[in-house]
């Protein structure tokens, strides 16, 4: 059964982006859906086989490590592969009815998503360095291509400035790769740190480990080397929008944070993880800050990607060095953000489509007068606006509750400002926008609705993003379940 | 677990589903919103109704499942909570039906009574909530879903106000928040129970725990409109005047101070707030803005203005009679709670009722108003008179109750500040009656709208009358089993152990 | 001055960056490997079917890696030919008339063909194979685009996207019969194992070349812009 | 010191001399080509690292091959990005701001021809 369910995660993504690119958009509509239909099957498998009897280690090709390639499907990777599915299908689908199928080039639109999806795959079961870097690639350059779809000039200079500061990114990954792998003669993540573990290794070097997560940062848009991401998410189609700021930022850091987990307590010092920690902070603040002076919806909503993504980097010093339970909780803080910022910020990107669509303008400031027509779409924007808030009973809020409970176990109070102030600078950001939609003006009647099911989606989301604080317990039980002999927490 | 200890989800759930409900309703279904508007409501009421019945018979209802890892949803019915649950279901149903008569014609209907709904659903939690995490959980709903009613106008005006409430009331619940998780980190899960948990503090945590308690306090006291963190309150007038009626008589002013009372009765216990000197500070800010509101109110000429000072002032009174160390002084907080509601959803109404039926908003185009608009006067000055305390209305039962248990405690200052307040009251209520009553009539109402035989719309006039005879008769009948002040003193029976 | 002083952050940078970088290497070489992976290489190289190690490496040991890099390869095409808005491909740019290229052209393009298939077939014993045999095609390709020798598949249609796609495709038939065949993914069937690798080989090679080739005569120029979101159309 | 450790420290060269001038030059077609010399560098040191005791080590000429097709797929999809960008808006940098801007919105017509 298992093998099975393998397959399809790595494989069908494959075989439908070459169905896909075969024919017309219209048609790859009709092919994906079902595509999408197979995927969330196979995801939901894989994740219920886990969540019964535990992870396991798979081999392709039936070669072990480190000769051949070996993915470990643990809890956290199929949680990761699960909202993937989610997230994705939604998209899929919002884009099938967003996208005009009259434009040539949007056929190009389903093979790279399809190869994104099968990246993203790849990368959450990911157990080998360079295997992971190949995947970081696919996912790379098929987000650029996706970003550059339709190849207008400020998408052309957002998505070159995306592909550079990527390529930067991964050689640098790559780098730190060459040297671990000169060093143990071995590419498996787990392979290494049990070799760092065993007492005859000589020590290892810290620059293979801070090349490594420079680079991924880099591909995760950590201030200050957030500035090709608003530009790139900003200008995308909003499927495509949603897609970036969901899963593909979150892939490089999934990459740093497994190999921090794994190699961090060996190579790591506690001055890099409150280095990074530190980074993390001000991009809250900062990417907060700015989403609220933004004049375009979605680049406010791009930046609000900068500053939750923050958020995340206050995994490495509250990993470091501290007891495990804290460090665990931590981790569980973690997941919860991504999970929720995933469904959040998904939802807020096909949201803001929609307006856009609706006002036929992207600035802030045409709002005045939406919530007259009560579109579901605002609603979905709110919703997933309260949910970046960190207000309950979100999963924004479960997890920056877990933070501030590990940051105070961990006497690391220093993070309860940030985490206080990125919930209130989020509010101010959300609620400009809520004002701009209240605000009664004359002449708001030219004003469209979208279909219904353009704006169903985002607000499925929204409720998902929403109601996961409450059922954070169950979600997360799965996450920490251990390999091989599965069931306990 | 049975149905019955799912009441308190039901209860919930009635006005939670009324939202969801009326926001897929289109806007011109009037009758269709209405109804199930109305419904939600005696359903409700009904509900709590055969709670209360339980608890008289030493039922208790919970609902609890963990939320996040560490941390339980807990929904709990018990004594103090109904005396919340109650009033605000009460209070809703006349506020739904004032409502729908005052936004008669008016756009975005189905959003304002979706938001409604919400914010009562958010109320209900607040009442319900079982423990500190849960009660902040629907703390912060009710902030979100309270800021569409306080901007629904729209005009520049009702922006800016919904912006300060907005500032004011997520800052409060972010310093809330840090307060709960310190606590949470501290002491783990506190469930509320009668008595509190820190009988006995080793004093290794006695700084933090005062720390966390400012901390508590500064948050709630946000919503609870304690002086400085008031602000707020006067410019979110602008809402409409059932809105202002639920902001201030049951929703927002009402969480805060229940809040304070969850904290100090039940995370804290008495004894041990007092013990680490906290009640005296507390005792001094409510004094403080119980003036301060009373002083301030004297002089505003728009009417709304004037009655949120006085609920500045009003709120206090509950949070002073919890520092009065004495089962008295509780029992004066809590009933104040209820007649509070009361009164001031009286006085509301029927500024509203002014409003809509003459135009009128500022106090000196209120002359002559009373032959006009007889049954609607009457009602205000009920409710006039019950805030200065005029026996035997609710207000005076209140302020008797709290002076005699300040006396006991030996707490004398607080009868003077009981009286200073009382006549300032005066000093504010009884112009404004004067007004009404007796002062001449020269020019015509500003915009006049007639309604046939009535003095104005049933929907406005009903819900003012019955409210008036209610804070009669809970001045009237205390002494009855049925009476707000019976409940109140089983509550304190239960809660502070003598 | 402004410019000056980033320059010589630059320098520093990349100054300090060399240092470690060098220090790095000099320690790790130092210490030998615990692992010795071209032990255990040689080890099962009889398995793998193919004789020369690195190929044996690339389509069988680690063949998920090779079949991720192909659709890296494709994706790039596919986002190179989204950009190909006009049907007709023949961009005066890339036109040169110099009538010894032609002459070359005559000579050349039948050898680098020659040259390309030797380079795939000896990919399975020494260094070479799929990769290398289809940049000579693909050079080949653009030798005749800059004669001017029209190929008509090269305009973005069925054709182009076939082209594409088919060296991926097989790859990924393969992976996946080879898991009907019971055994794991991209587990070649022990009996034909080399067969398959050569197959796999071939339609890489047309792929690869395809690819590059697309991607040098795509992007050529048209107004057609796609506005962003809320822009007018 | 064996030759292929000699290899690896002329990879650190590359390495840092792309580096630099991946930074430092503004023309978006200069900036890949230190791309691809930062590329190199880093392949000759994973092949000479690992090949530093004269024995080969076949498995790093494997990703380094993966790794070239993978820089060769980046390195074209920037150029075809480039050229398209530089015809559209006549710049070669990323400085300044794009070429392109528009008029006022008609919201209803682009609305229907979108949905």
């Amino acid at each position: 059964m298992t093998p099975w369910l393998m397959a399809g995660l790595l494989f069908t993504p494959l075989a439908w982006a070459v169905l896909t690119l075969l024919v017309n958009f219209n048609r790859g509509r009709l092919i994906s859906w079902l595509g999408i239909l197979v995927q969330v099957v196979v995801s939901l498998g894989l994740w219920a086989a886990v969540a019964g009897d535990g992870g396991f280690h798979y081999q392709l090709g039936g070669w072990p490590a480190p000769l051949g390639i070996e993915l470990r499907v643990d809890g956290l990777a199929v949680t990761f592969v699960l909202l993937t599915a989610l997230v994705a299908a939604a998209c899929g689908w919002h884009a099938s009815i967003y996208l005009d199928p009259a434009k040539a080039w949007h056929r190009y639109f389903w093979p790279l998503f399809w190869f994104l999806w099968a990246g993203l795959n790849g990368v959450w079961l990911g157990g080998d360095l360079f295997n992971l870097y190949v995947g970081l690639e696919l996912i790379s350059l098929s987000a650029v291509g996706l970003v550059a779809l339709g190849g207008e000039s400020a998408a052309l200079r957002a998505a070159i400035r995306y592909l550079m500061a990527a390529l930067l990114g991964s050689l640098a990954y790559l780098l730190g790769v060459a040297l671990i792998y000169g060093q143990f003669g071995s590419l498996s993540i787990a392979g290494v740190s049990r070799l760092l573990g065993e007492a005859g290794t000589a020590p290892g070097q810290t620059l293979p480990l801070l090349l490594m997560l420079f680079g991924l940062t880099l591909k995760t848009a950590l201030f200050p080397m957030h500035g090709w991401l608003p530009p790139a998410h900003g200008i995308a189609r909003s499927p495509v929008s949603a897609l970036l700021s969901a899963l593909v930022v979150k892939a490089s850091f999934y990459i740093a944070a497994r190999i921090w987990l794994d190699l961090g307590g060996y190579l790591g010092s506690y001055g890099l993880a409150q280095l990074i920690g530190g980074l993390g902070a001000i991009a809250v603040i900062w990417g907060s800050w700015r989403a609220l002076w933004q004049a375009k919806l979605k680049q406010v909503v791009a930046y609000s990607s900068v500053a939750q993504i923050g958020y995340l980097f206050l995994l490495f010093p509250l990993t470091w060095g501290v007891a495990e339970p804290v460090s665990l909780q931590a981790q569980q803080g973690i997941t919860l953000q991504i999970i929720s910022h995933a469904l959040a910020k998904a939802a807020m990107f096909l949201a803001a489509g929609n307006l856009i669509m609706s006002v036929g303008s992207n600035r802030v400031d045409a709002l005045a007068g939406v919530s007259r027509f009560l579109p579901f779409s605002l609603f979905s924007f709110g919703l997933a606006g309260v949910s970046l808030m960190g207000l309950p009973p979100s999963g924004g809020f479960a997890a920056k509750w877990l933070l501030l409970q590990s940051s105070l176990a961990s006497g690391q109070w220093w993070w309860l400002p940030v985490l206080l102030a990125g919930g209130l600078l989020s509010a101010a950001y959300v609620f400009r926008v809520y004002r701009a939609s209240f605000m009664e003006r004359a002449g708001t009647d030219r004003f469209f609705h979208p279909s219904r099911s353009l704006e169903v989606i985002p607000m499925i989301l929204a409720l998902l993003s929403l109601g996961l604080g409450l059922v954070a317990g169950p979600v997360l039980s799965v996450m920490v379940l251990p390999f091989g002999e599965g069931g306990g927490q | 677990m049975s149905l019955a200890s799912l009441l308190p989800v039901f209860a919930l759930m009635t006005s939670l589903l009324a939202a969801v409900i009326i926001f897929t309703l289109p806007e011109r279904s009037f009758r269709l919103r209405t109804l199930v508007n109305l419904g939600a409501a005696v359903i409700k009421l009904v509900l709590v109704g055969v709670m209360i019945w339980g608890i008289v018979q030493g039922r208790a209802y919970e609902v609890a499942f963990t939320m996040v890892p560490g941390v339980r949803f807990v929904l709990r019915a018990d004594a103090l909570s109904m005396l919340f649950a109650g009033l605000s279901a009460l209070l809703w149903l006349l506020t739904t039906i004032y409502a729908v008569g005052y936004l008669e014609g008016s756009p975005n209907r189905s959003r304002f009574f979706g938001f409604f709904s919400l914010s009562v659903a958010s109320t209900m939690g607040i009442a319900l909530a079982g423990n500190l995490f849960t009660f902040f959980l629907f703390y912060e709903m009710l902030t979100l879903s309270t800021y569409p009613l306080v901007v629904h106008r729209g005009t520049p005006k009702a922006l800016r106000a919904g912006r300060s409430y907005i500032i004011y009331t997520l800052c409060g619940g972010a310093v809330l928040l840090l307060a709960i998780a310190w606590l949470h980190g501290l002491v783990g899960d506190l469930s509320f129970r009668p008595g509190g948990y820190f009988a006995e503090v080793e004093d290794a945590l006695r700084g933090p725990l005062s720390l966390i308690f400012v901390l508590l306090v500064a948050g709630l006291g946000v919503k609870a409109a304690l002086v400085p963190l008031h602000g707020w309150l006067p410019q979110a007038m602008v809402a409409p005047a059932p809105v202002s009626a639920l902001l201030h008589a049951v929703a927002v002013v009402k969480a805060g101070a229940f809040g304070i009372v969850r904290v100090v009765l039940e995370i804290y216990g008495l004894d041990a707030a007092s013990d680490l000197g906290l009640l005296a500070g507390l005792a001094g800010v409510a004094a403080f803005t119980i003036i301060y509101g009373s002083a301030r109110a004297l002089y505003q000429v728009d009417l709304k203005r004037l009655l949120a000072f006085s609920t500045v002032s009003q709120v206090s009174y509950i949070i002073l009679g919890l520092c009065l160390f004495g089962p008295v002084g509780v029992a004066g907080g809590l009933v104040h709670l209820v007649h509070q509601g009361i009164m001031k959803i009286t006085l509301f109404f029927c500024a509203g009722n002014y409003a809509e039926t003459l135009g009128v908003h500022r106090i000196d185009e209120l002359d002559g108003a009373g032959e006009r608009m007889p049954a609607t006067s009457v009602a205000f000055t009920l409710g006039a008179f019950g805030m200065i305390g005029v026996p035997p209305l609710a207000g005076f039962t209140t302020k008797w109750i709290m002076g005699t248990g300040a006396l006991a405690v030996g707490m004398d200052w607080v009868v003077v500040v009981l009286v200073v307040s009382s006549l300032l009251n005066a000093a504010y209520f009884l112009p404004i009656l004067h007004r009404i009553w007796f002062g001449e009539r020269q020019a015509a109402w500003p915009q006049e709208r007639r309604w046939g035989r009535l003095e104005t719309s049933a929907w406005l006039l009903w819900p003012a009358l019955i409210t008036a005879v209610l804070l009669i008769l809970a001045g009237l009948l205390a002494n009855l089993p049925v009476s707000p002040l019976s409940w109140v003193e089983l509550i304190v029976a239960r809660e502070v152990a003598l | 001055m402004m410019r000056l002083l980033a320059s010589a952050l630059a320098i520093a940078v990349c100054l300090v960056f060399a240092g470690a970088l060098a220090a790095a290497v000099w320690q790790i070489a130092g210490t030998p490997a615990p692992v010795s992976l071209p032990g255990l290489l040689a080890d099962n190289l009889a398995a793998s079917g193919v004789e020369h190690p690195v190929t044996a490496v690339l389509l069988n040991f680690r063949s998920y890696d090779t079949l991720l890099e192909i659709g890296v390869l494709v994706i790039a095409g596919i986002a190179g030919i989204s950009m190909a808005r006009t049907t007709s491909l023949e961009d005066p740019e890339l036109r040169t008339s110099d009538s010894l290229l032609y002459a070359l052209q005559r000579w050349f393009v039948p050898l680098m063909l020659v040259l390309a298939g030797y380079l795939l077939w000896a990919g399975s014993d020494r260094p070479g194979g799929a990769f290398q045999a289809g940049a000579v095609l693909a050079a080949s390709g653009v030798m005749m685009r800059l004669g001017g020798i029209p190929m008509p598949f090269l305009r973005p249609g069925l054709l182009l996207r076939l082209g594409l796609a088919l060296g991926f495709t097989v790859f990924l038939l393969v992976a996946v019969a080879s898991a009907a065949g019971g055994e794991a993914f991209l587990a070649y069937p022990k009996a034909f194992t080399k067969p398959l690798i050569l197959a796999i080989e071939t339609v890489l090679t047309f792929s690869i070349a395809m690819v590059l080739l697309a991607l040098f005569v795509s992007a050529p120029v048209n107004q057609a812009l796609e506005p962003e979101e809320g822009d007018p159309g | 010191m064996t030759p292929s450790l000699l290899y690896a420290f002329a990879g650190v060269l590359l390495c840092s001399l792309g580096l630099f001038g991946f930074i430092r030059l503004a023309h978006l077609l200069r900036k890949l080509l230190a791309f691809n010399l930062m590329g190199s560098g880093v392949f000759l040191v994973m092949v000479g690292l690992a090949q530093r005791d004269g024995e080969p080590d076949p498995v790093p000429q494997a990703l380094v091959l993966t790794g070239i097709v993978v820089a060769i797929a980046a390195t074209a999809l920037a150029v075809v990005l480039i050229r398209r960008y530089y015809h559209l808006s006549g710049q070669a940098t990323l400085a300044g701001p794009a070429a392109t801007q528009h008029g006022t919105a008609k919201p209803v017509v682009r609305a229907e021809d979108r949905s």
